[in-house]
């Protein structure tokens, strides 16, 4: 009953921090900004933790068989013999890069801390609906997160099946790797379910007066979609992950055909069991999934463009109906990953179809943010540099998915590296740039301090050049057939003839693993040192900036009233707009 | 940096099939280049005319933007096109239920997958597949066959050697021991997943010989720099090479081992003309196991006389087993 | 500003909820999804089944009890919605009385599941054999993993009682009692059951804390206690609905 | 029903008890049922419509879904769609699964 425990919300002090204690105030705290922040911390840190990951691939990669000492120096004998590491190690690496980019980094920013930190605020509430729940949904996270780095320790490593775990792959991986990854996942969906929740009734029950759903800022919208995606889609994958617990510990046989052999061995399971159940219940999760990891950043990209246009959003109507219909669609595309698992004609078409119908509110989607910087006067500000970087690189990502999204063409491209570099376009410089500008531009907001701008700039343009040089590689090495997850692609022919890009692809990695260092060197600078900024340092619009910077506890000074549209910028007025809270001048 | 040529399209095909998807993949690609340049030279052009500068402000009214309607509604349509028009009738000629050759024109292979191997299962003179069982799978009978059944006396079972004669149609069943691969033929623009527990079909039918597919992947091979064995393994010399005094060194067609490259360093050449010992690969394209990356099968594409001269010697080396069988 | 979050007990006038009322719609949402994936599960397994590999669920588990647990889960519904009632109708001590009869029922319900269900599961016994026949029984003693044979009684067929048999080991092809692994209607009787069980214990915990400790919120403010009495029986509500589903499913077809 | 008062509340028990034994009678009809000589799907459909009318009285009454309000309407519907997406959907491909019988 963890939908309880929040309604006695009086008997912990609003009178400010020194009432509580520093634990309750900055561990268990039940305050949304320091939770969203709590969320920010923890789910960067695990961030540059699986790109570090991919960073260590990337050397087996580029120079295949060539020892790197300071590998073996980190991860042992046992997993880098002689410094070159193992190819189950490489596995394990790659797996969790997957896992940890996305149930541990992406999600729980953009959803976890953006969605905590900024939709009471934006709503004009004085916190979460239910307080204790969203403390508890982070802690669940923290639990999952730790589980799942964890399982690096424990005998022969972590889960090595990929980030999608097949089955019966996973039934002949070692033991205790995968069960823990199943077991984590279990915490993290949970914490999402409970995150989401929460979301969900603040936009709904604690909207400030005056706040009607098409006064809300899009990124509010993005949010409320976004929860729903989590609510709807992640217990299907539960309960996979329950079923899977179960094959491996019950000796059930869920997802294990009769007559299976392991290495020679005959397994002595009941056995009836298919493997593609598996891969129906995780996409079904998975391909929502990938909305839930766009959604909040497409929210985040237009507050910035709007506030950096200085004009209002072009089509605010059509790009909230057409991220509804973004939501709804997304259920039912998810067989499109499956085309090639012997599909027939008949929902193959199917898949296809509703597949190039999803694509079309994700064109309207950007052709109204382009279409918004039409006529506007373009501040070239840190997070607006994101937000603009972000355009393009979603547009390759979009645009890349058209060929995997028709069977015929996928049946060349599929579980290549075009692959890989269509998601990454989409989630790396798609998702993660939205985050960058979002960090950058609610900042001074969490910090009440101004950030660098050169040293954000500094970090704009080499990330910009990086993501290209490890990205756009991929599509080439999967027009020329190269597998992904191959831990030496030199074995084979078409893999010789592309084993040049890794070289290119790998550097870049490593440079922009250098370039981030800027980034978090920009974050603590300006908590040392920042220039204090008032409450609105944008000139911005939107609720959040009408409440102090950083807001105090239960965000703000006397209840908001809201008056008019989001996004209400117009030159004739004094700094060209006017607070959704002011009310219209007589 | 790039040693060898520019590799950033798609690879030579070598199936009656492929040229379709490739058509698809090429009209898609263009389709997008528009697409991007269109948005982007927009895109570029408004962050110049509209950037803030003193004396220009804002214009407080959204465009009417006809063109966007367009645009979608551009994009929409194409995009029903290539679906209904490309993707649906190649798909159906690829894998449609019944589309297939009839088993009996049709040269008919089992493909047998396990961690990390193909086991390739052919009929033999008789077209029957012999029966096979799980508890007879051993080392030396990697896919149970019941050699005892009349139908499996003269089957064929290799491993990772497929040989199959070119302008025929093949078809392949497709199944598993243990995990879920991919059984991927990139030079034939082949792919599918082999599920346990079921038996998928896919047909192909290739038009050029594993020989012919050589000749057009000869390139010429740095000796000297980076690793030069990483992109030379599993290559043939493509011509003879001598050293000053002309002895052999290397002869066209040998397999260039480390040592061969060595000498031909120390003879003084640079560069060595190579190709891929075998052109045509079986690669799984489905992760399964820390010996993915190497679960690699052989395809030899023969001539029809090449292929009938393989099954002959293959025939020949099965009676010699059966006859050692019965001398122990 | 020191400020409430509003609509705790108050509905909020456009919506006419209360943010825990909507809460727990959304967290029952998300549980149709939860069981909604295993019953999806079941329906593709189960037509993927070989022809006879599927057995029919009266034929393994008891009918009868699964009627009197149905019974059972229904008689606590209706007292927890009873509860609710009399605590609107400001009478908390009937109230009380009929929260601890909904804890009773629930309770009663866990100890026949697991009494007369679960457990005798664990002790029967299926053995293949290399023959392609098997048997069901019961293991006479226990099993040693070094003997060459195992002690097997087979069930009674009719009146009379057949006598422990011996079998060797390389007769047998297979051996599971009716745990999960016995088969995949038996992995799907006991995750799902398994998965239901632990709700009903959730509903347990929650019922008696309101029961106890949660009083003490009674005496403060009344009309949120009731609130929240009527979201748990949403909750409980809903682990009834699932099971209402789960026994035609499970012991019937 | 936050609001409503202690007589209308005094008028729902009668229709709770009404409720409760037609909960008991369908519970004895379903078992009853099953025992009816029809074919396996026959059988089928015939529980699934008693469980479904014996949900519906549960949602409706004792959840007081026939007195719900919007927003919640809204989420259950929503809800339902997915559900029946997911139900049938993975049935449907895997019943169009290209697959032969095994050969031997």
């Amino acid at each position: 009953m963890s939908i309880m425990p929040d309604h006695d919300h009086h008997d912990h002090g609003h009178d400010g921090h020194h009432a509580l204690g520093f634990i309750r105030t900055y561990i268990f705290t039940v305050d949304h900004k320091v939770i969203g922040i709590q969320y920010g911390l923890t789910s960067l840190l695990f961030l540059f933790f699986g790109f570090l990951l991919m960073l260590a691939m990337r050397w087996q990669l580029a120079y295949p068989g060539q020892p790197l000492p300071i590998l073996q120096a980190i991860f042992g004998d046992q997993k880098v013999p002689g410094g070159i590491m193992a190819p189950e190690f490489y596995n394990q690496l790659g797996a969790m890069h997957g896992t940890i980019m996305i149930f541990l980094g992406v999600v729980p920013l953009g959803v976890g801390a953006f969605g905590n930190f900024v939709v009471p605020l934006q709503v004009g509430a004085v916190d979460m609906a239910f307080p204790r729940l969203n403390m508890t949904s982070y802690w669940v996270y923290f639990i999952g997160g730790v589980l799942m780095i964890s399982s690096f320790f424990v005998p022969e490593g972590a889960a090595q099946s990929g980030w999608t775990s097949y089955p019966p792959l996973t039934q002949a991986a070692p033991f205790w790797g995968q069960t823990m990854w199943l077991t984590s996942m279990v915490f993290l969906i949970t914490s999402s379910l409970l995150g989401s929740i929460n979301i969900i009734v603040t936009v709904v029950q604690l909207r400030a007066p005056g706040l009607t759903y098409f006064r809300l800022p899009f990124f509010v919208w993005a949010q409320l979609i976004t929860s729903f995606l989590l609510l709807l889609a992640f217990p299907p994958l539960e309960a996979a992950a329950v079923l899977q617990l179960m094959d491996r510990v019950a000796g059930t046989s869920f997802f294990l055909p009769s007559g299976l052999v392991f290495s020679g061995q005959v397994q002595d399971v009941a056995g009836g069991g298919n493997p593609l159940l598996w891969q129906h219940l995780f996409w079904f999760l998975a391909h929502p999934e990938v909305y839930v990891l766009i959604l909040p950043g497409m929210g985040i990209v237009a507050e910035i463009i709007a506030n950096n246009t200085r004009k209002p959003l072009w089509g605010y109507k059509s790009l909230v109906y057409s991220a509804i219909f973004l939501g709804f669609m997304s259920f039912v595309v998810w067989a499109h990953h499956m085309f090639i698992t012997g599909m027939g004609q008949s929902m193959s078409t199917f898949f296809a179809a509703t597949t190039m119908i999803i694509s079309i509110p994700s064109v309207v989607i950007l052709t109204a943010l382009l279409l918004s910087l039409w006529g506007g006067s373009i501040r070239f500000n840190t997070p607006m540099l994101f937000a603009l970087g972000f355009l393009p690189m979603f547009a390759i990502g979009g645009l890349t998915g058209l060929p995997l999204g028709l069977p015929a063409s996928d049946i060349h491209l599929h579980d290549t590296y075009y692959v890989i570099g269509h998601f990454h376009y989409v989630v790396a410089p798609g998702s993660l740039f939205a985050l960058f500008a979002g960090i950058y531009y609610w900042y001074p907001k969490a910090t009440g301090r101004q950030f660098n701008e050169f040293l954000g700039k500094l970090h704009f343009w080499p990330t910009l050049l990086f993501m290209n040089g490890i990205f756009l590689p991929m599509l080439f090495m999967g027009m020329g057939g190269v597998s992904r997850r191959l831990y030496d692609q030199t074995e084979y022919a078409h893999g010789q003839a592309a084993q040049n890009w890794n070289v290119i692809m790998s550097w870049s990695a490593w440079l922009m693993g250098l370039t981030q260092l800027i980034f978090i060197l920009n974050l603590v600078l300006t908590i040392l040192a920042g220039r204090k900024v008032g409450a609105n340092p944008w000139h911005a619009t939107t609720l959040e900036w009408s409440a102090p910077s950083p807001p105090p506890h239960g965000n703000f000074l006397e209840p908001p009233k809201v008056y008019r549209d989001p996004y209400d910028y117009d030159p004739a007025r004094k700094d060209g707009f006017i607070e959704q809270t002011q009310p219209e001048p007589s | 940096m790039l040693a060898v040529g520019y590799k950033a399209w798609l690879p030579l095909n070598a199936s009656q099939g492929g040229g379709a998807i490739d058509e698809l993949i090429v009209i898609i690609h263009w389709f997008m280049a528009v697409l991007f340049i269109g948005w982007g030279a927009y895109f570029v052009w408004c962050l110049i005319k509209f950037r803030a500068r003193p004396g220009h402000v804002a214009t407080p009214e959204l465009p009417k933007a006809k063109a966007s309607k367009y645009c979608e509604v551009m994009v929409i349509v194409i995009e029903a096109i290539l679906l209904l028009g490309f993707s649906i009738p190649i798909w159906a000629a690829m894998r449609g239920e019944g589309n297939g050759p009839k088993p009996d024109e049709a040269l008919v292979v089992r493909v047998v997958a396990e961690q990390f191997a193909w086991n390739i299962h052919y009929p033999g003179r008789d077209g029957l597949f012999g029966r096979t069982d799980v508890s007879l799978v051993s080392k030396e009978n990697p896919i149970g066959l019941d050699r005892s059944e009349p139908a499996a006396k003269d089957d064929l079972v290799t491993i990772n050697q497929m040989h199959i004669p070119v302008n025929r149609d093949i078809l392949v069943y497709l199944s598993s021991k243990d995990v879920i691969h991919n059984f991927g033929l990139p030079l034939l623009r082949v792919k599918q997943d082999i599920i346990p527990g079921m038996t998928i079909p896919v047909w192909f039918k290739a038009t050029q010989t594993s020989n012919a597919l050589r000749d057009q992947m000869v390139e010429n091979y740095p000796l000297t720099g980076r690793a030069p064995m990483l992109l030379l393994k599993y290559h043939v010399a493509m011509e003879e090479y001598e050293d000053t005094d002309g002895t052999v060194i290397i002869a066209k067609g040998k397999v260039l081992t480390e040592d061969l490259v060595a000498d031909l360093v120390a003879a003084g050449f640079e560069t060595v003309r190579a190709a891929p010992r075998v052109p045509a690969e079986i690669a799984c394209a489905q992760l399964c196991g820390l010996g993915h990356y190497r679960m690699r099968g052989y395809l030899t594409i023969d001539s029809a006389e090449d292929f009938e001269k393989w099954m002959v010697a293959e025939e020949a080396w099965l009676e010699d087993e059966e006859e050692d069988d019965e001398g122990y | 500003m020191s400020a409430e979050i509003p609509y705790i007990t108050k509905p909020r006038p456009d919506t006419g909820l209360t943010n825990g009322k909507l809460g727990m719609w959304l967290f029952l949402a998300s549980e149709v999804m939860l069981f909604g994936a295993l019953f999806s599960a079941y329906v593709l397994l189960r037509v993927g089944a070989e022809e006879g590999a599927w057995p029919l669920g009266s034929d393994i588990l008891n009918v009868p009890i699964g009627a009197v647990n149905t019974i059972v889960l229904i008689t606590s519904s209706v007292s927890m919605v009873m509860a609710w009632a009399s605590l609107k109708m400001e009478q908390p001590g009937r109230a009380r009385v009929y929260l601890a009869v909904t804890l009773a029922l629930a309770v009663l319900f866990l100890v026949v599941k697991v009494g007369w269900e679960y457990r005798p599961k664990l002790h029967h016994y299926t053995v293949w054999l290399v023959d392609g026949t098997s048997m069901d029984g019961h293991l006479d003693g226990a099993v040693d993993a070094a003997a060459d044979h195992i002690m097997f009684v087979p069930d009674a067929e009719g009146d009379e009682h057949p006598e422990a048999m011996q079998i060797s080991r390389e007769q047998i092809k297979r051996i599971s009692n009716f745990g999960p692994s016995h088969d995949n209607y038996l992995g799907i009787y006991w995750t799902m059951t398994g998965l239901h069980g632990l709700h009903v214990i959730g509903g347990v915990i929650a019922i008696a804390w309101f029961l106890v400790p949660g009083m003490a919120l009674f005496r403060k403010d009344p009309e949120m206690y009731t609130n929240r009495i009527e979201y748990v029986g949403l909750y409980w509500h809903f682990v009834d609905l699932v099971w209402i589903f789960l026994f035609p499913i499970i012991y019937l077809l | 029903m936050e609001h409503a008062g202690p007589e209308e509340i005094r008028k729902h028990l009668r229709l709770y008890m009404t409720v409760f034994g037609s909960l008991g009678v369908l519970t004895v009809v379903t078992v009853a049922a099953s025992w009816l000589p029809v074919s396996v799907p026959l059988a089928i459909l015939i529980a699934l419509m008693i469980a479904s009318l014996k949900a519906f009285l549960v949602a409706a009454f004792f959840m007081h879904l026939v007195s719900e309000r919007a927003a919640i309407y809204g989420v259950l519907i929503v809800t339902v769609f997915f559900f029946l997406v997911m139900l049938i959907i993975p049935l449907m491909t895997h019943l169009g699964q290209h697959v032969l019988d095994h050969v031997t």
